[in-house]
């Protein structure tokens, strides 16, 4: 065991896959001469070289796109976009071209792309280089979508995604990079579409995904403390979400909240709110509260952005609202 | 019908040039006719006045040679290999069609020939063939991806990312512009401010000019402009000057234009013409227009006896399926 | 009263529009000498000139970038995207400066740009030129989302969505286009916002927008025969959806069936579902039912493209699941 | 501290232009101050070296000719006339910013001014000039619209489809590039694969290539190509070569580069120089100097004691507020 930081775990992800697969690939702007604005492929161009290592111009939807033209050809590809902000500019690469590719092929090819991209706020970036964008993307049939929330399962998911042979986009967040876990020197690589349930609890149910997973440890351990159990389950992967892992929760707590740093409208949580009052609605005792962004573009001011990115407090809140005792007092 | 007789020569090499032609001609005029009868649902563009580009450049061109396409793609694709009978099919919706009938005439695509797809979007494709060039040079294959783009789609932004990047990275990338002049109802020349050639020229790509109807100045000019290509100095634009015959789409009633626009420069007439003037005998041409059309009405007859496209089959295509511990 | 077409009613309402106020002004591709790829536009060239009634090159990244600039120095202008899937291309525009600008710049602009396409299928069209992703816009915020269902209702929003003083996306149905109505020759404009109930009902509320609402009226007559009564409400604005009109009628008939031609998951009736899952969680007797696409891109083959669409039928069965009568024998 | 002296003559014009330099420059060099002790948050780009751009540029524009800038836009927004009080706030994030405190460095913008925001996004600036250029040929303004952008932003797509749009509507823009050598980290010269000029030409964009550190020349260029513009002949390019002193951002350790690059060119100096030739006292250009650090001390004292952004009028102006029955 030894602490290992979220970009770090990024990084040696990126490097076993591209030494064990010389079909991998990493292109992006300024990713490999500078090692990535957030360092996330330093070192990969002195142990892999520029023709594995690409830098690009500031060329977004031809990076895009010349990834599925890539694939096609047998390539792995596996491009940053250096703010999910700047992925409105690969929209129709990644869902005209990529996530349909195989379906209107009639399956005669698979694109195995990994579009990886910082979201999240908290670094007053301002409105243009804040944005949690994946509702967009999960809700294109024929890609997936994952977040990681710790180094572990940043390493493991990365291998996964570039594993896949469908494309994902590989969301990571900005304030997680520099953040260190405990983890196992051998790292296991993680398949897709499997949530992890990081606590268990009897009283509620948490599903949240990335930075929005630390949220909701903290508020479960705030409520631990006053003998509320909260289950926490990591989704680690949007789009296919693991439903099953969900609603056997719900099932046992009959309580949900949804977190994510996403704008709560038309994000993520929806989808799931949705899907368990429908499937799950016979197991529900009560609401289910969401906690997301409010209905705004992310601040600039560091006060604004802190009272505009979701708390352990709201998350407290939330399950509080659940569990029906809104009106109880505050912890 | 003239009566079947086999060539005596390939007059140079122009008799396969000239079955080509006459394949994809023949292919569009059933197409307009199948969608008039209301056989062929959806859009389709027709290629008609265009042939000699496919044929010319795809002459060049070896099977493991990658091309990107455009809505206008069924020449791309006929000469570039594509079975008849999953391409019919295809156009016709069937289970049989090359992607399953989920494609249709704005998706035909063929891995195993080369031919990685027509494509809706306009400018697409020419990303696309930057990145199979890419991978060509990756891994070594040696083979070349050709873009073709119309002259309406200069406009997009990622013409001038790829022409960028191809010409920065000297990637083995041949662009094809089809310049037939229009971009749907308008003129080209309504829409495209800049001189082909200058610009070009400005990234240090160089441009060959060439009567895109002539199916030998074609052929000529790509096996040029691809000798550059695969000797790794990078990108090339063959401009092919052209004629879009038919409306932009099948049912476009074209009030935009008057009707005699180009006939005298037909690519089939043109393609006679020389023959003719090598010696050869009208009932030789007849005799391969007639071969054509019997192939053609194989595919279509096949492509009916298909069943239709199968809804659990497109469902189950939308992801790979994963084969146990695969993907970790 | 008239036969009025839903393309006639757009045609109309851009034109009067254009008549009262000089800084309207149409833009896209073929929409001035051709009148439109749907012949939304046409006459108007005629009438107002070359000067406010502009075609484009096929630049849709730049078109929408000029919307904003041409906002900002006081023009109105609407620009068409010939199908909606070739938003893609119009992203950065919209999302990072159109829906940004007011908020970012403090308030010190106004954009009032419409940018006009078609959704839906049914034309055999394809995966690339049928796509529905209204949910992408409606999860942004600075943007409003309107799709009317009717001509007269096509015309009242259009011209709302012009007067209105921020962007709007507004989704108009190509499978719509040919369709008419009755129609009042003296058409209103409608304020955005606002759902209207089509059909009154008691045991159970369907929410829909655009060609899903004749879907959701065709089964609520199916059922009516057999007694059951279904309201119906056309939600018009998606974003801001009129929340109130939905939890009344969830008061009353505390059933709730959600349904659109666009993908399911993460589609707009998740954000429904998910609030109505909340603040509507005492009314609800049943689960929340969902009709949208599956997950998969749109189908050429029109066989393929008929099962993909949504149907009466199932909305009539996710009515029958809604009420708790899913094992009940078929009308 | 020299004594303050007022000046006896502005020298041809020149020290207007030496105040707007000293402006920006002492602006840049107080905010890269402000953000290492902690002031300023987020991430800002400073144009030290590039101010006689902005200077040169605005020097021949009015108060309603509009501009679109950059995430480098800091001089272009002072040059164009925003308040220094409202800057410095928003700047250092305060309720009194230009923006409220919810944009930024990335995003001041001063309407009144004609100052169509700083941006985020690598080129997403220029067809919202070309969109204010449309306006002002449509509204009859006679104002025309300048669009700034740097070496490494002519890589976008955008780029090209405005350029063309541009040329073809023969729109009152001016395009600005800013060639400062650098994309981020990397040379432009590694991203960009054509000639400028040659490529600006192609569309019939005239371009006047100046060196952009001399404001003097930059202002004759200026000149010239905006009395092109405003003669509706259509767009003209101004290809300014400038140097970017400090790193792409503050806090880029700039590993990848080597220390004395482009000293010798420094802007501020090389008017000075000008200056001194035409006999300047430097107790003249010492007075210059400290009544801008007195204006912009006065500025950042301003912002200082301003309040924190407001959460609550943030929110309720994600929209317009309608005035009831406005919308209908
Ligand atoms: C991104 C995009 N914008 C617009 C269209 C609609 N469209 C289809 S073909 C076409 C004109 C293309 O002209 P050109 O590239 O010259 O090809 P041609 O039709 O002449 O073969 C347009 C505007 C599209 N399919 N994709
Ligand atoms: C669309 C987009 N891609 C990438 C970035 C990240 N980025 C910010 S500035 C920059 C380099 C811009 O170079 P240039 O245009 O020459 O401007 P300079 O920084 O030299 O002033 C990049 C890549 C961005 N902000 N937007
Ligand atoms: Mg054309
Ligand atoms: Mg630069």
């Amino acid at each position: 065991m030894a602490d290992l930081r979220y970009g770090a775990a990024l990084n040696r992800a990126l490097a076993d896959a591209m030494a064990e697969d010389g079909d991998v690939i990493v292109m992006g702007e300024d990713i490999a001469g500078a090692g990535g604005s957030f360092g996330v492929t330093r070192g990969l161009l002195d142990r892999f070289g520029a023709g594995r290592v690409i830098d690009t111009p500031i060329s977004e939807a031809t990076i895009a796109g010349a990834a599925v033209g890539a694939a096609m050809g047998g390539l792995k590809p596996v491009f940053e976009i250096m703010f999910m902000d700047f992925a409105t500019l690969t929209m129709d690469a990644m869902v005209n071209q990529a996530a349909k590719a195989r379906f209107m092929f009639g399956g005669q090819c698979s694109l195995p792309i990994v579009l990886r991209t910082p979201h999240g706020g908290g670094l007053s970036a301002g409105p243009q280089h804040s944005q949690c964008l994946e509702a967009w993307f999960a809700h294109v049939p024929g890609l997936k979508v994952v977040c990681p929330s710790d180094a572990a399962s940043a390493y493991g998911l990365l291998r996964g995604a570039i594993a896949d042979p469908d494309p994902v986009v590989f969301v990571e967040h900005k304030g997680l990079y520099a953040r260190k876990w405990d983890a196992p020197d051998d790292l296991a690589v993680l398949p897709l579409g499997q949530a992890a349930v990081l606590r268990d609890g009897r009283d509620a149910t948490v599903v949240c995904y990335g930075a929005a997973v630390h949220l909701a440890l903290a508020a479960a351990d705030g409520l631990a403390a006053e003998g509320t159990s909260v289950e926490v389950i990591d989704l680690r992967t949007i789009q296919p979400w693991d439903e099953a892992t969900v609603l056997a929760s719900l099932a046992r707590t009959h309580r949900l909240v949804i977190v994510h740093e996403a704008v709560e409208a038309f994000g993520v949580g929806a989808e799931i709110a949705a899907r368990m009052a429908d499937v799950g609605f016979d197991e529900l005792d009560g609401p289910i509260v969401r906690v997301g962004a409010p209905f705004m573009p992310v601040p600039f001011a560091k006060g604004l952005e802190a009272a505009y990115q979701p708390s352990a407090a709201q998350v407290v809140a939330a399950i509080r609202k659940a569990m029906g005792r809104e009106f109880s007092q505050e912890a | 019908m003239a009566k079947a007789q086999k060539p005596t020569s390939n007059h140079g090499g122009l008799l396969p040039f000239y079955e080509a032609l006459q394949l994809i001609r023949q292919c569009e005029e059933r197409l307009g006719q199948l969608f008039a009868d209301g056989e062929v649902p959806g859009f389709i563009h027709l290629g008609i006045g265009q042939e000699a580009v496919s044929v010319g450049v795809m002459s060049v061109l070896g099977t493991q040679d990658t091309i990107a396409s455009t809505h206008r793609g069924h020449g791309h694709a006929l000469a570039k290999g594509i079975p008849l009978d999953g391409f019919f099919a295809e156009l016709l919706a069937r289970a049989d069609g090359v992607c399953g009938g989920r494609g249709g005439s704005m998706h035909v695509a063929d891995m195993r020939v080369g031919m990685l797809g027509a494509n809706g979007i306009v400018g697409a494709g020419v990303p696309i063939a930057l990145g199979s060039a890419l991978a060509h040079r990756n891994r070594g294959t040696g083979h070349i991806a050709v873009s073709f783009f119309g002259d309406g789609a200069l406009a997009e932004g990622v013409l001038h990312e790829s022409f960028n990047m191809a010409a920065l990275w000297k990637l083995p990338v041949l662009f094809v512009c089809e310049a037939n002049g229009w971009s749907e109802f308008s003129p080209s020349a309504r829409q495209i401010a800049f001189d082909l050639e200058a610009w070009s020229a400005a990234y240090g790509v160089p441009c060959v000019g060439v009567d895109g109807n002539d199916v030998v100045a074609v052929a000529e000019a790509a096996e040029k402009a691809v000798a550059l290509v695969r000797g790794g100095t990078g990108p090339v634009l063959l401009e092919c000057r052209t004629t879009r015959v038919r409306g932009h789409f099948e049912g476009d009633a074209q009030k935009y234009r008057t009707a005699d626009e180009g006939d005298a420069r037909d690519p089939i007439a043109i393609a006679e013409a020389r023959l003719r003037a090598q010696g050869i005998a009208e009932s030789e041409l007849a005799a391969i227009a007639d071969e054509v059309r019997a192939r053609i009405d194989a595919a279509v007859t096949k492509a009916r006896a298909s069943g239709p496209a199968s809804f659990a089959a497109a469902r189950a295509d939308v992801y790979t399926p994963l084969v146990l511990g695969e993907a970790c």
